[in-house]
């Protein structure tokens, strides 16, 4: 194919051609057929395509509206204050504005995502070709996203950038809707929030599948493995190249560089943030080993630059923070820039020769370069890293103050608050710099973990002191300690994994999914995702991990010394630990839920995204947290999981995203479905009882997941095993029995067999429900019956007789 | 007496509605006049014992309780009408007509909050501010903007003894 | 074509076809080759592709910020206050935050001309076919714009996807970088903002090519039919139909519905906003007669809601207000969305037979429709406003207040100074008021013209006072007589045009070309856009109208009852005023100077944008004017003219898009370039002066108009041209010689003749310029030489010797 | 003695650093002591006769002026120092310290705003106070937040009456 030369040329000039052609109205419907496969009614659907799908899932989940701003600044018209739902000066109101607000950050996290993949699809095909084979294990439904989305069944790279087309028109479409004058109701902004969260785990896809096929990424790899993480990984001795960001086309040539030069025992090269994920899953398969170390994540950056310990730093895109070459300047560090999206200004040398690059950096010329060759990048990042190693040395850079510099900055503090009211978390930074001014830097160290490395202290503290150093040199010893093992990232689900447990997640009897995603933004330390983690694993529940928590999780250990990655198998079984993998590898997430309507339901799955989004809806119990979630990225991660029905929990800073989808469990009417069987009214659980809410602290979370995966399709098994741990869990974190037990059970086999006879004495005198104590059953009470061959659907159109 | 109404420096503005500073002499007059108060209070008191002392001694004068976070493991078992509830739903079905209340008695008329995460709270007292007409009291160690009424930025020994005088008023 | 089937098939079945394919990396460049067509070294640029020229204008033009807020919102680690230039908690400082927010703005403009793009591409291809070839009149280089970006040439709708595929790749590339953590120099954000308005008019482009070249609009007609405009000219006795917004699609399928069933003189087709420009273009190419009427802009929306003489609203996207629904709610005016963008939570009825959906929405059923199926909205929205006229006023439908309802809420008025404050213009509406208590309603009246419509004061007001209402029925008399003319728009100008006039422009014996284009968010009301014309029209200028602008000139007449229509003629030569047509018909001012670089100067314009760029900027005496910018598009639009090198003078509420770009006379360094011919360093004028920036009142534009329009190129005849106007117009608006002429006094003969002798004493007296009195000749003093050979470049590689 | 610092009600805010409120005379006695005052005026000036009385009034205490928009039309043969510049371009200017100022005489310390539209005053300022060190004055008729020092909103009648208090101050 890649030779075929463009443009207009008559057919019988060549011979024994396949030509491919996209765009043609009906072209997915027609090649579909043509490969036996079904599509459903919306292949590429446009904004109002699953509208009716998203107005039903509004109408139980309600937006609820916490603006973090109560004006608007979009256009010149205003600034307009909007305080009390009051009318902007386009008509706009608060909750419509909200809700443009929402789907902006979305759609920002989707364009993102989406871009890192045409961005890594456009140089994958440069080297591989279009013609290159889409190859991510041992499935057949390769994208199951892509597929639900777009009815593409993608094969080769080539196929995928006709999905790409199709996600940037959407975005585009979705971006212009932000203009002033555009939608002015907010139920309709919300359905184009879901629009945009569906589009991005497309995107996401996309980014993953391209460079799974071609890096030689673990694939659907069980065994994938273990890799070095932390800050006290690092051998500060050696020459430090430090790469920072989330898109690894670049950086795979600097490995590359290093391997094939044989460096690979002479450099240091860390990585922080998802590009750190993916240099370690970089030729891995078949037993590769880990060619760098994963350092940690956004929160570690400054922490990391601050150090002084980097001599090269290489950043790429998203989640790289924004003064890296400030900071770097200031340690002589130079600065290499690799994608178009982050340039900082810096002279762009993609065309000159590494030899010039790294006399002008390493004589201080530029603070930096930008270097959009990779081949040159390649040799550059290394070599300068080898060469700044030894000038640093020499030049004697200093980063963290001394001990005893600690207690003079800790005296200049005046207790004025300014850096506790601008610390995103309110630490308590002047107790600390009380105890400093007595040489007492333990509080420092406690800051340590809990703070997330952004620096506003600095910023904010009228006498300029370095806060965040403090708290790194006071906390020398916990960070060299800070070294644990990551299951580098595995992919996707396999269909055989589907097959083998769909059945036990339909049903209940594997409690559920947890999946830990996303950033690092967390409101009381990295351990939180460690003891969640943990609690949920011990309880037979499959956790997935990806993105900044998948590092984060890697750096604690149990008593034995072990981290939970090599604590806990990671199959998709219950009670195993799965790491998909990077940000984009999110997608696989979704997928998984996706693949289990497809492969263990059979469900169509092309351009058949309504019913997917139902079967998930209605029967698997999968709870996304995202307990740092501070980008645009994570809302957009999660309300992608939100149109298919999954509910996702943010930790307290999510409440700044300044929506979320709850639902009201006291109002019956909500909480039904139709039984496809017949078309009948049937009554449902609550549960989800939200698609996206906040939780405050873990120890409120975890009642919370357990709930949270109930679903009408368990079975009694299944039912009685969830309830189990919602029960255990609300009382061994809160204290008491939770409120709402009752409420899931349908029958008494739905009861905890040890505690059966206690919990119906309960049923019937708090709730009044009768009890047939001689046959220890249920007579009358639950709302719900409980029956396994109902067929749950908020789809009409589903049920038997409709057309 | 305390006076909570000088430092009420903020973080960032958010709109011209900002919370009107409040003394605890007036703020304990305010909750006693309500016909129905609820008292939210967070999972941030635990990490002071005084301020559970503070929250059971308002709770036993005859004002219910909502517990978010995990707060609700010092208030169980200590005589009070507490019940676990999420801040996030609290927020929402505070401003829904048909909610009945956690007891089922009805809608609330004055909401105090004590105990919460700054940021947290000042999300969810936006939603209330924006959207709901109730009157939301922040007896916190921190000026809330969001709320009705607020207690300036405080000392956490002043704010111990604002609560004291608080419940002196009640 | 369009009968190729989709798939994989081998190429032997087929004979005598054309296939075209996109994509092949080299694509453009071959396919140019084959046309004999050569392409410069920039097609589809990516985001850094023409960085280097960006961060050259931007070193003369420096970004200066003016925050609309100090705060950034946009992630969950903040918010955090950047307030005077401190970081945010990701490390962005105040000034990057600030490019980013234009670059936000920018490419929300571009993304909604583009999706409109988009939208109706796909629609017309579903009608006309992927081959339907583009026609725009008498014109070889048909799309400047597309062709200067992308290479691409394009000759049919199926050409123009590839083109809009590369704008949404780009945008979701630019939206990808306001992401948290992404881009961190403000440099670099504004070099992104600048790639966000070059996309943007490829966009507009595109939409503006594929629907002149369907919808039988005027094709660089000169003689373009003049059309009736203002809230006056609507007869509201019988049924009236109301269509607001941008986009045509559906709309013609109105027209073309009440034309077939002869209900022209029937109903009262009436449009707001650029939807009502582009329905005067329907149709009447070839002498056809406008089938619509124009009522006006954005500004007029709610003012022609409230008056309750709409039957039927129909809406599309785009600069609708979005309390559309719940005003026309109020008066019983049942409203149709009609476009994914703004659907107001309405039910779809788009599978619905127009009888039923005339049924449900005449009895009130509900109060409106999402009719995406536009034969269906052909039929509805006309039969509605008949049924609709009938009931309304059976009903008796009451609108506005009384004379002496009037009175008694002027009473009400407690005087707060509530309204005045969130009014954007800060009107006087408490004297209005005092005013009204005593039955004296002409301080409302002098309202109308300065208000904008936006009903901000409503809101404000704590006594529920209708304010707008009131404005508005004490102008009933003016906006009787609201009629005037507006010539249709015309379309781009065509290549002999440009071949007839392009030597006047670059000598400058054409003084300039005025481009007022834009939105109605007027400092002063929409009179002072008539002053400017008439003004700049009377001193040979070329006076180009777009948009809101165009409609609002339209409608004030002269002392002999004259619009400026009907008294300039319509071509491109000095003097003549031009209405290109509706928003995305900018692309075409845009264009016409792309056009005088690659017709009259024969630069080869594809895939050669910086070249195209360098010559506009060094002798293409242009200012656009968007005097009552409020919209992203607005912004977006003049984004792309400064890529350009074209500056653009926005009204004071322009001051609002938080940055200008503005250069500095007293920095000599800046004002140099490159004489193309050696490469030399030459000294050049400091015009223009800034590429963005705002003017307090038109009496300051005056002057900045002319001055502006300088450029190196000019012969001594159009410099003196030019300074002549340039020293009247301050004279007469500012009352004063301008401080800095002399400074553009390259030798004698650039100074006005009959005041030759006068300047040459002041040169000799004030500046102390050496003059030879006898020939009447400077001898020393000027910093430049006049040189009409010369060869401005800014560009080091167009010089000669240069590779 | 006028009271200029009363009513500071905002439109919307911008951010946490706000104008302090100023009596007209700390304001005048402010302009004596600057090192190098510049008085921007602007083409509102033009609707009131009396405002403009005032501006040269000040203007002939012998601090220059920078007249704006085409204020500079009531101000030109009245002997007092006046130069037209834009005011966007004069904002930015102010804060190039290469910028030797209308005169050439160097940069200036104090800028003192009078006759602005609100909205565009308000920019102005926004983008000296958060990139420049400059003191700026707003003595307008209404508060403006983003100025170092402002009155507050003020009567017409009561605005003049406080720029008579200024000038004598002078």
């Amino acid at each position: 194919m890649s030779d075929i030369e463009t443009g207009k040329f008559s057919i019988d000039e060549l011979e024994n051609v396949q030509i491919t052609i996209g765009k043609i109205v009906g072209a997915i419907e027609k090649k579909a057929k043509e490969e036996g496969v079904e599509v459903g009614p919306t292949p590429k659907p446009g904004i109002s395509g699953l509208r009716d799908w998203d107005h039903k899932l509004l109408s139980r989940y309600q937006p609820v509206y916490t603006p973090v701003c109560d004006q608007c600044c979009y256009c010149t018209f205003g600034k307009c204050d909007l305080g009390g739902n009051k009318e902007g000066a386009c008509g706009i109101n608060m909750e419509a504005h909200q809700a443009r607000e929402t789907l902006l950050r979305v759609i920002t996290g989707a364009a993102a995502h989406s871009a890192h993949g045409r961005h890594i699809l456009h140089h994958l095909i440069d080297i591989y070709g279009r013609d290159k084979a889409i190859d991510v294990g041992p499935s057949n439904l390769v994208a199951p996203n892509t597929q639900a989305v777009t009815g593409i069944k993608p094969e080769t790279l080539g196929d995928l950038e006709e999905v790409m087309d199709y996600v940037e028109e959407q975005i585009n479409q979705l971006l212009a809707t932000v203009h002033a004058g555009q939608e002015g109701a907010a139920i309709d902004f919300e359905s184009k929030v879901l629009h945009g969260g569906m589009l991005d785990h497309v995107g996401m896809e996309v980014s993953d599948l391209a460079q799974m096929s071609c890096l030689g990424m673990p694939k659907s790899d069980t065994e994938a493995p273990l890799v070095e993480i932390g800050m006290g990984c690092i051998d500060s001795k050696k020459p430090v190249l430090l790469v920072i960001g989330h898109n690894v086309s670049g950086v795979t040539y600097i490995m590359d560089y290093i391997h094939d030069h044989n460096l690979d025992d002479k450099i240091e090269l860390g990585g922080l943030c998802c590009t750190a994920i993916d240099m370690t899953r970089y030729k891995v398969e078949n037993g590769g080993q880990p060619r760098a170390k994963v350092i940690g994540t956004l929160a570690k950056e400054l922490k990391m630059i601050r150090s002084g310990v980097p001599d090269v730093i290489v950043v790429d895109e998203q989640c790289v923070r924004a003064d890296v070459l400030e900071e770097a300047k200031k340690l002589s560090i130079p600065v290499i820039t690799t994608n178009e999206k982050i340039m900082y200004g810096l002279p762009n040398r993609s065309k000159d020769s590494a030899k010039d690059i790294i006399e002008d950096l390493s004589t201080f010329k530029d603070p930096g370069a930008l270097i959009l060759d990779y081949d040159t990048l390649g040799e550059v990042a290394p070599e300068l890293a080898i060469k700044m190693s030894k000038i640093r040395e020499d030049m004697g850079i200093k980063a963290l103050p001394s001990d005893e510099e600690l207690q003079g900055l800790s005296e200049k503090c005046v207790q004025c608050a300014a850096c506790e009211m601008d610390c995103p978390a309110n630490l308590p930074i002047m107790a600390a710099m009380k105890a400093g001014v007595d040489k007492d830097f333990s509080k420092f160290e406690e800051l340590h973990d809990v703070c997330i490395g952004c620096g506003r202290c600095d910023q904010a503290c009228p006498k300029d002191i370095p806060v965040l150093d403090m708290i790194e040199q006071a906390s020398r010893k916990i960070i060299r300690e800070e070294k644990g093992l990551m299951r580098a990232g595995r992919g996707q689900i396999s269909d055989p994994e589907i097959r083998e447990e769909g059945v036990n997640l339909v049903l209940g009897t594997t409690p559920g999914i947890i999946a830990m995603v996303g950033c690092s933004n967390y409101p009381n330390g990295t351990r939180d995702l460690y003891t969640v983690a943990d609690e949920m694993l011990k309880r037979n529940y499959i956790v997935v991990m990806s993105g900044c928590s998948a590092m984060d999780l890697g750096m604690y250990k149990n008593e034995d010394g072990q981290t939970l990655y090599e604590k806990y198998p990671a199959k998709f079984l219950a009670g195993n630990l799965i790491n998909v993998g990077s940000c984009v590898s999110n997608s696989h997430i979704t997928g998984t839920a996706i693949k289990v309507a497809a492969i263990f339901a059979q469900r169509n799955v092309s351009g058949n995204y309504e019913e997917i989004a139902d079967y998930i809806t209605n029967r698997i119990g999968a709870v996304g947290v995202a307990w740092g979630a501070y980008s645009q990225k994570a809302i957009a991660i999660g309300s992608g999981c939100n149109r298919l029905g999954i509910p996702v929990v943010v930790g307290p800073h999510g409440s700044k995203y300044r929506r979320a989808l709850i639902g009201k469990p006291y109002d019956e009417a909500a909480w039904k479905v139709y039984d496809a069987r017949d078309g009948s009214e049937m009554p449902i659980p609550s549960s989800p009882e939200f698609l996206l809410t906040t939780a405050e602290s873990v120890e409120e979370l975890f009642p919370m997941l357990a709930k949270n995966c109930i679903r009408p399709s368990d079975n009694n098994m299944g039912r009685m095993i969830k309830l189990t741990h919602y029960m255990e869990l609300s009382q061994k974190y809160l204290g008491h029995m939770p409120e709402d037990w009752y409420k899931f059970v349908r029958t008494e086999t739905d009861l905890p067999l040890a505690k059966r006879e206690q919990l119906l004495k309960i049923l019937e005198a708090d709730h009044g429900w009768e009890i047939d104590w001689k046959r220890k059953k249920i007579i009358s009470g639950p709302t719900m019956k409980s029956d396994v061959s109902a067929q749950p659907t908020n789809v009409k159109r589903l049920c038997k007789g409709e057309c | 007496m305390v006076d909570t109404t000088k430092n009420t420096l903020i973080y960032t503005t958010s709109g011209r509605k900002v919370a009107k500073p409040v003394n605890p002499n007036v703020a304990g007059k305010m909750i006693s006049k309500a016909k129905r108060p609820l008292l939210v209070v967070g999972a941030e008191l635990l990490k002071d014992e005084k301020l559970i002392e503070k929250a059971i001694t308002i709770a036993k004068k005859g004002i219910p309780v909502a517990a978010t976070g995990h707060s609700i493991t010092a208030l169980v078992d200590k005589d009070i009408d507490v019940k676990y509830i999420n801040i996030h739903s609290l927020g929402t079905f505070l401003g829904d007509k048909n909610w009945t209340g956690l007891d089922g008695q009805g809608s609330y008329d004055t909401v105090i909050f004590l105990g919460h995460k700054k940021y947290y709270l000042d999300q969810v007292l936006s939603g209330i501010k924006n959207f709901t007409d109730l009157k939301a009291l922040a007896i916190e160690r921190h000026f809330m903007q969001n709320a009705t009424l607020s207690f300036g930025n405080l000392k956490p020994e002043v704010h111990l003894e604002a609560l004291d005088e608080l419940i002196e008023n009640l």
